[in-house]
């Protein structure tokens, strides 16, 4: 019972959508779109036990005084602050009238979103251009044919997707520029190079996507 | 792994669900070729309101028709006209109308408008099974800045009763389900294959080929082997296909008695590596030489992992560096630590936006799918086997395809039109 | 500017000038804004997805007496209620079934969508006529088809490399290498901009020094 | 360990504080003055290069130094930049250029603020382009803050244009259908009807009662579409599915990293039609938009910092492979 029902429905599930691509004949051409919703809403309660999992390892933290427990409270505090102020104004904003969203700007959250939660992801993955600086001074070797063609390859595209590129083969005639030559190397040589990994990958995925359709990839049930 | 009967039975449901389904569409086919045709011409009155002059209203269009659009849900219907004799560049037609009732004589209501010039309109609101009946308008008219002068329409005779129908196979899809068909049965193929015994032939793999000179590096220079197997959970298959690698590098570290660590971002990767490194270490009989804490719990974030293994490669100063799995934006990071302390570094993943850092910054990388066929190659395992040679088989089916095709289209054959999707 | 306003751009200064101290080396600043961090993040989806999956998609939907399809929600609103059931380890189980049949209707769509889109049509598009156009569409045409089939040539796995096969495989490892670089080059223009963005709010923004 | 920590970060402090109320606003620098950083930048790397050469690398930090002057100072800088038009930028402005006007364009807006500095600079030149044009617009997202990014491009283009914003009305020459989880299902059913998947706008009008929708009923009504990603879903879901199968004329805007998995859509398929009418990759297909459209703004400022960055990153490419080179000869 527990390990059976789970791959049957798999199967079940995963052949009808598999069939549902092909028959256009309703109900089959809803599945799509009913599957669509039923995606959104199991979502919608799994970022529940994310949410859940991360308050109960956080209190244990600062309950236990652990050593990082103030990490652990500054982590409740912030999630508590933004969801209560989320659920407030999206009622505020369902009963108002006329009446507005949550996300409108000038409502508190959209202030938390703005101030808050978009400074601080755009500052993470910013920090990574001064690790990719580093990197290309300190790792990044053309110690093989391959490696060179690759190295080769990023100093044109980044030179010729700026107007320095053109600067410094301004004598060329100007088909021949370097912003040219990184149209030339995104439009041809990466175009074909996408479409060969593009291939690949989808061949991947559907062999994967099979083995777990007749049951034969388990790992994503766990153990008994 | 025990021949269930279960999969079995699965496998004949499958194929048995699919045949069926096969012989349902075909048997459907004659009933759908016979649609009837659609057509009215009958001479057309000219409408004439009391106060406009005659000479105001065009001559409607004629030889309305409507034909049900193939393979859809139903619900579309194409309608087409003739242009009506005024519809020229400066001429009196300045718009069509079109106008729908559920009775020839029946009320009717506009659908929608299309410019002059335009001899066809999809009516996609057209409600399944029901007659619907369509007649088209010629309008000119006289607007200054968005409000009407005059309005002068006559409308063409009511043609109908059409009906849109849904079809139970789309047509235009059937190269498509040839070729998942044909792709999906040789997976299942070799895969049954590979389940009997049958052995199968896979290229050599430079990363794989490097792991014995990289753990005698190690084992050398008297220092220790460290393994990344990525930062994703067990429902990865990069961190599935690590795993597998990571079994193969255990044994050999192990034989040469040289010590491996594995700083893992996910419990569950921990308590499965700690099985596979066990079992690595038994099978070469040093089950005693094994500790549970080679294989260790870092943080689930992120760059705290990233910055505790770059902490960890500066303290040990490994001679060998495994970097296999799923990585994202942390990846160079590590890389580049590894690479300051003078390690020799295999990396292995299938994100390609990480490739290149790994490229230039290891000494081998397994690339995309040399991953998994690496894993396969190692674990020997049936699925793993059966699912590269189908790959293999598809990608040999599109290598000829275009092989051929190229040639041919060169001779005008429209070749591409196989595999191209409507 | 109200005062929310000002206190807003301040406190994202003061995050943006945290998590940049991480370059210098991992301090209490950076510890700080790497919780409110992870803190707000967690709590920013628990309300997108409260609110425009559960309310806007189940709720409104569900209880709309005129929506013909008001019974298709509340499959979901089951499929959700099981998967909660994984918080309580007795009844951990029944979370299997909302999870397989997720998992097995992505992999039943998945399957078709990019098999078609990433497969077929990629295929459908290198399979063209050669040598038509200008000449310089004729080179471009064929290193585009010579690319495509020397990169799949690659990863074929059940040949060995030698002969005239090892010679494709090697010519697309060179379209591989070069697709790469490309690809490595695009990633530091974004990062870059990414940067330039951050700065242009801290000294622009918040500073004024720029116009 | 503590007490530099401390030091360090006073100084921030203090360095910023400084700017805040000493520093001139704006601070621009004379002609002669940026040619004279650009020598000083010119000599920091032939030190660095010398150094390496003889093998001392320099620390980690000293690049990120590095790194930092070369995006900070450019803001202050001027120079006018040669920038050349890309063919896939050029296809997406004449695309624009064919549209009669009040053809109505479903604008997608599939990004978030972290990619923002690449998108919205595009994003605003759009509204300008589409607003001057008296070009109708529709605008959806896939990404929850998308429709939000789209509202902000609209208030920056009206405060560029101030009478752009009598112009315009709400839901007649623009409205905003907001988010709809689903991903790329959501495009899907929009292929059968708009309506289904936004029956009512961002701020809960009916969609009947917006005239500008009036016989919008899906992609068939609509003249031309753009969309703006950042990943998943985005353009590659829109060609997939809204091109592929709905024959939607698509034209896009991605991020930098987003743009190489996009480029083969581009290619003229075998039947010689292009999956996609054109692309803006990055910062600099933003800024050679903003040059098409005649007005320069966010994107030209901030290419001269990304210009100054990749020189940068190339030049410590070069650095780290020479002394590799030479490490190796030694070696051998």
């Amino acid at each position: 019972m527990r390990r059976e029902l789970p791959l049957a429905i798999a199967f079940i599930a995963g052949v009808i959508f598999f069939i549902a691509y092909f028959i256009p004949h309703p109900p089959f051409n809803r599945f799509e779109n009913w599957f669509s919703d039923w995606f959104a809403i199991v979502a919608a309660f799994a970022i529940w036990l994310g949410a859940l999992n991360l308050m109960k390892i956080s209190f244990i933290k600062v309950i236990r005084k652990k050593s990082d427990w103030l990490h652990a409270l500054l982590i409740i505090i912030s999630f508590v602050i933004i969801v209560v102020i989320g659920f407030y104004e999206g009622y505020r904003g369902l009963h108002a009238n006329p009446p507005f969203s949550f996300r409108d700007p000038g409502t508190a959250f959209d202030w938390l979103y703005v101030n808050v939660y978009s400074t601080l992801s755009a500052t993470m993955f910013a920090l990574l251009a001064f690790f990719v600086a580093s990197a290309s001074y300190r790792a990044f070797r053309a110690r093989n044919l391959e490696a060179t063609l690759l190295l080769l390859a990023a100093f044109f595209v980044m030179l010729g997707r700026v107007p320095i590129g053109d600067v410094i083969t301004g004598w060329l005639p100007r088909a021949y520029q370097m912003s040219q030559w990184a149209s030339w190397i995104m439009n041809v040589l990466n175009t074909a190079g996408q479409r060969a990994i593009m291939i690949g990958i989808a061949l991947g995925l559907v062999s994967t996507s099979l083995r777990i359709i007749l049951g034969l990839e388990r790992s994503y049930i766990g153990g008994d | 792994m025990k021949y269930n009967s279960v999969v079995t039975a699965r496998f004949a449901a499958g194929w048995g669900c699919l045949l069926l389904f096969l012989l349902v569409s075909l048997f459907s086919m004659p009933v759908l070729a016979q649609e009837e045709p659609v057509t009215v011409d009958t001479e057309s009155l000219l409408v004439v309101p009391d106060s406009l002059p005659l000479e105001y209203y065009p001559l409607p269009p004629s030889n309305v028709r409507m034909k049900d659009v193939p393979n859809d849900a139903g619900g579309s219907l194409l309608i087409e006209w003739d242009l009506s004799l005024d519809d020229y560049e400066g001429g009196k037609v300045k718009e069509y109308r079109i106008l729908r009732g559920e009775a020839a004589e029946g009320p009717f209501e506009e659908l929608g408008s299309t410019a002059r010039g335009t001899a066809s309109f999809t009516d996609n609101q057209a409600k399944r099974g029901i007659k619907l009946f369509y007649k088209i308008a010629a309008l000119n008219y006289e607007k200054t800045n968005g409000e009407f002068l005059w309005k002068a329409s006559s409308e063409s005779d009511v043609a109908g009763p059409a009906v849109s129908t849904a079809q139970w196979f789309n047509l235009s899809r059937l190269n498509i389900f040839i070729g998942i068909i044909i792709l999906c049965g040789a997976i299942i193929y070799f895969i049954t294959a590979a389940k009997r015994g049958k052995s199968f032939y896979i290229r050599k793999i430079a990363g794989i080929e490097e792991v014995e000179n990289a753990v005698g590096r190690a084992t050398e220079m008297g220092r220790s082997i460290y393994y990344i197997p990525g930062i994703s959970d067990m429902d990865d298959v990069q961190t599935l296909a690590s795993l597998t690698i990571l079994g193969h590098v255990s044994a050999i570290a192990a034989e040469n008695d040289t010590r491996i660590d594995v700083p893992v971002s996910k419990s569950m990767v921990m308590v499965t590596a700690r099985e596979v490194v066990k079992e690595a270490y038994s099978k070469v009989g040093r089950p005693d030489s094994f500790q549970e804490d080679q294989v260790r719990y870092i943080t689930d974030d992120q760059f705290g992992y990233a910055a505790a293994v770059d902490g960890l490669f500066v303290r040990e100063k490994p001679a060998t560096i495994f970097l296999i799995g799923a990585f994202f934006a942390e990846s160079l990071i590590v890389a580049e630590t590894g690479n300051s302390i003078g390690a020799i570094q295999i990396s292995g993943t299938a994100m390609p936006a990480q490739l290149p850092f790994f490229i230039t910054a290891c000494d081998y990388t397994l690339i995309g799918e040399e991953l998994f066929a690496a894993s396969a190659y190692l674990s020997r395992e049936p699925k793993l086997l059966g699912s590269l040679k189908g790959q293999d088989l598809g990608k040999a089916v599109f290598l000829l395809a275009i092989l051929i095709g190229v040639i041919l289209e060169s001779f005008g054959v429209p070749v591409h039109e196989l595999f191209s999707v409507r | 500017m109200g005062f929310w306003d000002v206190f807003g751009i301040w406190l994202a200064s003061a995050l943006t000038i945290g998590i940049i101290s991480f370059l210098y080396r991992d301090n209490i600043f950076y510890k700080a804004c790497e919780a409110i961090f992870i803190g707000t993040s967690a709590g920013y989806w628990f309300i997108i997805l409260y609110w425009d999956n559960l309310y806007r998609k189940f709720w409104t939907q569900a209880t709309d007496p005129t929506n013909p399809e008001w019974y298709v929600p509340w499959f979901g609103f089951v499929l959700g209620v099981l998967i909660l059931t994984r918080l309580f380890n007795k009844i951990g189980w029944l979370s299997r079934w909302p999870l397989a049949f997720i998992v097995g209707a992505v992999a039943g769509l998945y399957m078709m969508i990019y098999f078609v889109s990433n497969a077929m049509v990629q295929v459908s598009s290198t399979i063209m006529p050669v040598f038509t156009g200008s000449w310089v569409d004729i080179i471009a045409n064929t290193t585009v088809v010579l690319g495509t089939f020397c990169g799949l040539v690659y990863f074929f796995f059940s040949k060995a490399h030698t002969g005239v096969f090892g010679g494709a495989a090697r010519v697309g490892i060179w379209f591989l290498m070069i697709t790469f670089g490309a690809s490595f080059g695009y990633t530091v223009m974004s990062r870059m901009s990414l940067m330039i963005g951050r700065i242009d709010f801290l000294f622009g923004t918040w500073l004024g020094m720029i116009r | 360990m503590r007490a530099r920590e401390l030091i360090v970060s006073g100084l921030i402090i203090l360095f910023f504080l400084a700017c805040y109320f000493f520093s001139p606003k704006p601070m621009e620098f004379s002609r002669s003055t940026s040619v004279l950083i650009i020598f000083l930048l010119a000599a920091a790397f032939v030190y660095v290069f010398i150094r390496t050469f003889r093998g001392r690398f320099i620390g980690r930090r000293v690049v990120f130094i590095f790194v930092g002057v070369a995006l900070v100072l450019p803001f202050f800088m001027k120079f006018p930049l040669p920038l050349q038009i890309s063919p896939e930028v050029q296809s997406v402005y004449d695309a624009l250029e064919k549209l009669p006007p009040h053809s109505k364009i479903l604008a997608s807006f599939d990004y978030d603020p972290p990619s923002a500095p690449e998108l919205q600079p595009m994003a605003v030149a759009f509204m300008k382009y589409a607003f001057e044009h008296d070009l109708k617009i529709i605008i959806m997202g896939l990404w929850p803050q998308g429709p939000q990014q789209a509202d902000q491009a609209i208030q920056a283009a009206f405060i560029e244009n101030p009478d752009l914003k009598q112009k315009t009305k709400y839901g007649v020459d623009y409205v905003n259908l907001g988010f709809q989880s689903g991903y790329e299902f959501v495009i899907l059913q929009m292929g059968q009807s708009f309506k289904s998947m936004f029956p009512a706008d961002l701020y809960n009008t009916p969609y009947d009662s917006i005239p500008l929708l009036k016989n919008v009923s899906n992609f068939s009504n609509v003249d031309f579409s753009m969309n703006f990603s950042a990943g998943k879903p985005g353009t590659a879901e829109w060609v997939q599915i809204a091109v592929d199968r709905f024959q939607l004329p698509l034209a896009a805007g991605n991020t930098a990293v987003q743009a190489p998995m996009i480029y083969p859509y581009l290619k003229k398929g075998s039947k010689g039609k292009k999956q996609l009418i054109g692309l803006l990759g990055g910062m600099a297909g933003g800024a050679e938009f903003e040059k098409l459209t005649k007005k320069p703004a966010k994107a030209t400022t901030y290419l001269l910092s990304q210009s100054f960055a990749h020189v940068a990153v190339v030049i410590f490419i070069i650095i780290g492979n020479v002394a590799f080179f030479r490490e190796k000869k030694g070696k051998k």
